[in-house]
């Protein structure tokens, strides 16, 4: 009975398959791959979510006419699954563009197939080192780590911090990508390495780390990892006896309000650099902070923001290219030049994002992200 | 230094320990590798979490939430098990199911409520460290010791002290002639459910408490730890449980504060492998003699 | 003359307790060898030393001249050192004819390459097997069935099915482990029947029985263990009537007794 | 060929490629679940291939023709290196050091600089072809159908039933569980090899517990009476999260639902059929 219903259901996705490309002013197919399922769901809700705002804002005043039908695959975070995706949406939907995937890894494994197909693929949350190399479709609007922790760290030296310990997790690559690039910076920042710890993405206990660590007694802490260990090394480092003596400096990773809202007040005095944050005042991203919080009822975070910017930066990109051709899409995209939320945004020859002026260095205080004090 | 490390060893020892309890119970006398387990874990910490919200004091909210996972494994090992268990199926369908179990329950607690990480709210029990000489010490953390203690404790009593125990003890050892001395087996699977279920979910609460971070997947992610504690340890063994897992979290903690901390995760499997090679039935566990 | 099977000091210790202690037993070919002795006289044990299942913690195993105590239990089997075990132990999935068929694996000479290549002595080799294991079905009495699974048979029909297997590769020793547990005493003699033909068949049976009118019917030699060690050995007639005997059995006092009043024989103790 | 066909081709590309190299593990693990061995180093042995043959393609720059025979040889040496100990265990306790054993390689992944740690290796070309996939996929059933017909795979049958009996009757498990073993590896590490051809990036979690487990199931849910049977598993377990796209919020839920559903009511697998072999056929 199981086997009959799985091969009538498998006889029914594969006669799907060659659905035919409607043209006219029939929906630009756009995909999106993101994880959706698993126990890293939380970054790809959070991506569709702002995705969705976007669109919404998009299809109300229409590309060229035509309104844009997103399509969001689930990656549930494995390989396998993130290319099946990538090639779903490539080879039976026949979408022009692809937005995600969400992390690192899987733009590794999915980037040289959408590549090779020529059809643009644009992270919103990758920042890891070689993305863009994968080939000349693949772009991010996330800024890489290397644009942004520099300028945490210069903050960091300003409060006069001259020797510093790092931590990372050392099993997932954007964490370690980030270490990477924190412990490059640190170096050409001439700040002295008193330590290098790692621990595991889902490790709960950093007690042995941080105590040999507070044996050290740096001036900083760089962390580079995802929010969850973050918060809990900063809860964990409280009841060791870090005080306020030390500069707890973050990556990526611990841009996110959930730092906050786990570690609650372990977190303050941490500095992290951030192409964006919910409090930045300009009437764009006001603009989106609230009609973020009308839709969800909650805060959006740096992961919405960059992907409600790349939507509409697909948007645009879509509207000059005056076509749905994927290679006249991507030349748009290298001629892009948008005001977004996360600032004002062009794309450099080798499909990164161009200016790092947008970068904010945030403080944590009660739990919220504000701007640091110099 | 070395009397913090010391200290921090002990304390995640002492979590590995509390997480092993119910689990080496439920190996060692159910004879199935439970996947499920570490579900029990999470859902004993959810509750809290939940009871906690609702204003409920640790001292209420733990033995609720505790219970509660009893429960829930109860009803699982009836729903997954109990079929299995009457036709006598092979120990590798028992895996095969709970592991098909564990995928749904964690993907449909995850769809429910989503794969934050929460925390008890601050002030459930004090967070601020005492200060031993040198060393700091949470009340949480010595809330974790004193269950740990309480619970091998009466757990030991239970075993050793009691009609139940022993029936327990007979089941373990011989199931087929623990029938025979009219046991109902499936009673007292039942209730080995209910006891390991009930531990999961302290340790849930406890282990959530002390790190602060509370999330549907928490119990998977202890589950490889457990399975090196309780195998060390010798299935069903409830104080091998207790040394191992205590030799463990101080082993790691030294490995990473005095070696590299890149080694931390490794040296508890290279522990476990080597353990098996010279000791096969765990460093504590008597010898199990081959069946001829 | 050599004997077939030879035990010099044969001891297996466990944790506080010796089960088999020094024990010397030469087993000569041709006839029935039983062995017999109360609970817990170390009878499986010795068994299970023997057919290398339990390395022995002292003391030398040969058979048939040849010293096989470092050898693995496999090795004795292609030596021809067959047995049965006490728990019937069939593959129950199988069919009575494979479970003979695996009898005859160390007979059959094909290695990979001649399975996966299909060479023709394979299967030559197999056709052979499989009239082998019929004429071992048919010594049993369960020709017939050999279609069935084993998990089909009788109590008493999985004992003799357990025997074909044993015997199939015609092993010059088979050890038989309480081939009369569980049966009633119309399937005990025709199993007695059996255990006589096979050495008619030519092999020497060594046998653990606690039927002691079945011992006592079939056998040529016993030998009795008591806590580990050989306290007697000799024909039925003398063990009857030897006093170290019947007191391990019964106990001092009883012997005692025994001693006093009539010389009854101790015919189905145990 | 029609554009639709070739769109259609290359959308299932990699699921074409996967149900064969799934396909492959489903079979390193039934050779030791054939034996009695619940040995779950697979995903380990994969792990090692997939490392190896990356390595060699990226590093030495040999060919593939070189690479994939290649590849079977460092899992082969570890499974020689570690089997002797580990086979003696038995039950679960073989299970839990064989995945023990992955997580001591995944910690070495992640330390050595060699495997690139966390950022595991990318930019591996795509050398490996569905023909290739499926032909090894073929042959390797093929040699396990023919064994498995033959007095060994009736030795293998009796060993899972009973080894002890089995030895006793001069089955030489030792050599066979090594054996097994060592098939094991090579069919690993083959599949091993082979993803790394075709996905260009390999990292070190995807060798870790949850890979040895999916990798068990395949072989479970499929059966173990025949070597076609875990292909079967595999291939279901494979295209379920792929069928179950639609409803992508309990596709988790209901994969796992359909696991349970199918031990508890088809114990022996979707295959549940014996191996044909001399003297096999019942009679009522």
């Amino acid at each position: 009975m199981l086997r009959r219903s799985l091969l009538a259901a498998a006889a029914v996705a594969l006669a799907m398959a060659p659905a035919a490309f409607a043209q006219g002013d029939a929906p630009i197919p756009v995909g999106a791959i993101e994880i959706l399922s698993g126990p890293n769901a939380a970054y790809g809700t959070a991506i569709r979510a702002g995705l969705e705002l976007a669109l919404e804002e998009v299809n109300a005043q229409g590309v060229g006419g035509r309104k844009i039908a997103l399509t969001v695959e689930d990656s549930a975070g494995n390989k396998d699954q993130a290319i099946n995706a990538a090639r779903k949406l490539i080879g039976r939907d026949k979408v022009v563009a692809v937005i995600g995937p969400t992390l690192s890894n899987e733009m590794f494994a999915v980037g040289p197939v959408v590549n090779e197909r020529k059809i643009p693929i644009i992270g919103t949350s990758t920042t890891a080192v070689g993305i863009t190399e994968i080939g000349p479709y693949v772009f991010r609007t996330s800024l890489p780590e290397s644009d942004v922790i520099p300028v945490t760290l210069a903050r960091a030296k300003a409060r006069s911090v001259k020797t510093i310990a790092l931590m990372y997790a050392n099993d997932d690559a954007f964490s370690k990508s980030g270490f990477d690039t924190m412990k490059a910076a640190a170096e050409k920042a001439g700040l002295n390495i008193l330590a290098i710890e790692s621990f595991g993405s889902k490790d709960t206990d950093f007690s042995a780390q941080l105590t040999k660590i507070r044996a050290l007694k740096p001036d900083a802490v760089g962390i580079s990892a995802l929010v969850e260990p973050v918060s809990g090394v900063l809860l964990q480092a409280r009841q060791l006896g870090f005080g306020k003596d030390t500069l707890f400096v973050g990556g990526n990773g611990s841009n996110s309000p959930k730092l906050g809202e786990i570690a609650g007040s372990a977190a303050d005095g941490l500095i992290v650099g951030s192409p964006w944050f919910v409090g930045k005042d300009d009437p764009a991203n006001q603009a989106f902070v609230a009609k973020f919080r009308a839709k969800y009822g909650r805060d959006p975070d740096q992961f919405a923001a960059q992907a409600y910017d790349c939507m509409h930066i697909l948007a645009d990109a879509i509207g000059r290219a005056g076509t749905p051709e994927p290679a006249k899409i991507r030349d748009a995209l290298l001629a892009t030049k948008h005001g977004g939320v996360m600032g004002p945004f062009t794309f450099t020859p080798g499909r990164d994002p161009a200016s790092t002026e947008g970068v904010v260095v945030l403080a944590m205080q009660g739990g919220k992200f504000g701007i640091a004090s110099e | 230094m070395l009397a913090q490390q010391l200290v921090n060893g002990v304390l995640l020892g002492a979590t590995y320990a509390l997480f092993a309890l119910g689990f080496t119970l439920m190996f060692g006398v159910l004879r199935v590798i439970n996947l499920t387990y570490g579900f029990y874990f999470s859902a004993g910490a959810l509750l809290a979490l939940w009871m906690a919200r609702q204003g409920a004091s640790i001292w209420l909210a733990l033995p609720l939430a505790s219970l509660g996972a009893g429960c829930i494994a109860v009803v699982l090992d009836w729903m997954l098990l109990t079929r299995l268990r009457r036709v006598q199926a092979p120990e590798l369908s028992s895996l095969m199911v709970t592991l098909g179990g564990v995928l749904a329950l964690y993907s449909a607690l995850t769809s429910w409520l989503g794969p934050d990480i929460r925390r008890l709210p601050p002030g459930i029990v004090s967070a601020d460290a005492f200060l031993v000489g040198d060393v700091r010490v949470t009340a949480a953390q010595i809330l974790i010791l004193g269950a740990t203690a309480l619970l091998v404790g009466a757990l030991l009593l239970l075993m050793r002290g009691t009609r139940l125990g022993l029936a327990i003890r007979a089941m373990a050892e011989k199931p087929d002639a623990a029938q025979l001395m009219g046991i109902d087996t499936g009673q007292a699977a039942a209730l080995v459910s209910f006891i390991s279920g009930c531990l999961a979910g302290a340790g849930g609460v406890l282990i959530g408490l002390n790190f602060n971070a509370i999330h549907p997947y928490m119990g998977e992610a202890m589950m490889l730890r457990g399975f090196v504690v309780i195998i060390v340890g010798g299935l069903g063994d409830i104080r091998g449980a207790l040394l191992a897992g205590l030799a463990l979290g101080v082993i790691e903690v030294m490995t990473a504060g005095y070696v590299s901390s890149g080694l931390k995760e490794a040296v508890a499997f290279l522990i476990l492998v080597a353990v098996l090679w010279t000791r096969p039935s765990g460093l504590f566990g008597r010898a199990v003699l081959r069946r001829a | 003359m050599i004997p077939l099977l030879d035990l010099s000091g044969l001891t297996r210790r466990y944790a506080g307790l010796v089960a088999v202690d020094g024990v010397d037993m030469q087993v000569m070919a041709g006839g029935v060898h039983a062995v017999i002795g109360p609970n817990g006289a170390g009878k499986t044990t010795l068994f299970n030393l023997v057919s290398g299942l339990v390395p022995p913690s002292a003391g030398r195993i040969r058979f048939v001249g040849q010293d096989v105590t470092g050898l693995a239990a496999d090795r004795r089997a292609a030596l021809g050192l067959a047995r049965t075990f006490q728990n019937i132990r069939v593959f129950a999935a199988m069919t009575v004819l494979e479970n003979v068929l695996t009898g005859l694996h160390a007979r059959l000479a094909v290695g990979l390459p001649g399975v996966v290549l299909r060479l023709p002595r394979f299967r030559a080799e197999e056709r052979r097997a499989v009239a082998r294991a019929r004429a071992a079905l048919d010594l049993v009495g369960l020709a017939d069935k050999a279609g069935q699974r084993a998990q089909a048979l009788s109590y008493g029909d999985q004992r003799r099915l357990e025997i074909a297997r044993a015997m199939a590769p015609e092993p010059p020793l088979v050890l038989l482990d309480e081939p009369a547990a569980g049966m009633n005493p119309a399937e005990t003699e025709a199993l007695a029947t059996l255990v006589r033909r096979l050495s008619e068949f030519g092999a020497t049976v060594l046998l653990v029985e606690h039927d002691m009118g079945f011992v006592m019917d079939i056998s040529d030699t016993v030998t009795v263990l008591n806590f580990g060690k050989r306290i007697y050995e000799g024909t039925p007639q003398a063990v009857r009537q030897e006093p170290a005997v019947i007191e391990a059995y019964l106990g001092h006092k009883v012997a005692a007794r025994l001693a006093a009043g009539a010389k009854a024989g101790v015919r189905g103790a145990g | 060929m029609p554009a639709w066909l070739d769109d259609f081709l290359w959308t299932y590309q990699n699921l074409v490629y996967a149900l064969g190299i799934n396909g492959l593990l489903a079979l390193s693990m039934y050779v030791v679940l054939a034996v009695g061995q619940l040995s779950l180093g697979q995903a380990a042995f994969m792990g090692l291939g997939a490392y190896s043959s990356a390595l060699m393609t990226l590093k030495l720059g040999l060919p593939f023709a070189a690479v994939l025979p290649l590849s079977v040889v460092v899992p082969m040496v570890f499974a020689l290196a570690v089997g002797g100990p580990t086979l003696r265990l038995a039950g679960v306790y073989l299970a839990i050091a064989t995945i023990g054993m992955g997580e001591v390689l995944r910690a070495v992944y992640l330390n050595v600089d060699l495997f690139g740690g966390a950022l595991g290796l990318s930019g591996i070309p795509e050398r490996a072809t569905a023909p290739l996939i499926y032909g090894l996929l073929g042959l390797a059933v093929l040699a396990l159908w023919l064994i498995g017909r033959s007095g060994i795979g009736r030795a293998m049958e009796a060993m899972r039933e009973d080894e002890t009996a089995a030895e006793v009757m001069g089955v030489p498990v030792r050599r066979y569980k090594m054996g097994a073993l060592l098939a094991s590896a090579t069919l690993a590490g083959l599949a091993g090899c082979l993803s790394a051809h075709v996905s260009s990036f390999i990292g070190p979690n995807e060798y870790g517990f949850e890979p040895a487990v999916t990798i068990l199931s395949y072989a479970l849910l499929g059966g173990i009476g025949t070597p076609l049977a875990p292909v079967v598993g595999a291939w279901v377990l494979t295209l379920l999260p792929e069928l179950l796209r639609g409803v992508s919020d309990i596709r988790l839920v209901l994969n796992g639902v359909i696991i349970v559903l199918a031990v508890l009511f088809l114990p022996n697998g979707l295959l549940a059929v014996r191996m044909k072999r001399i003297g096999a056929r019942t009679a009522a």
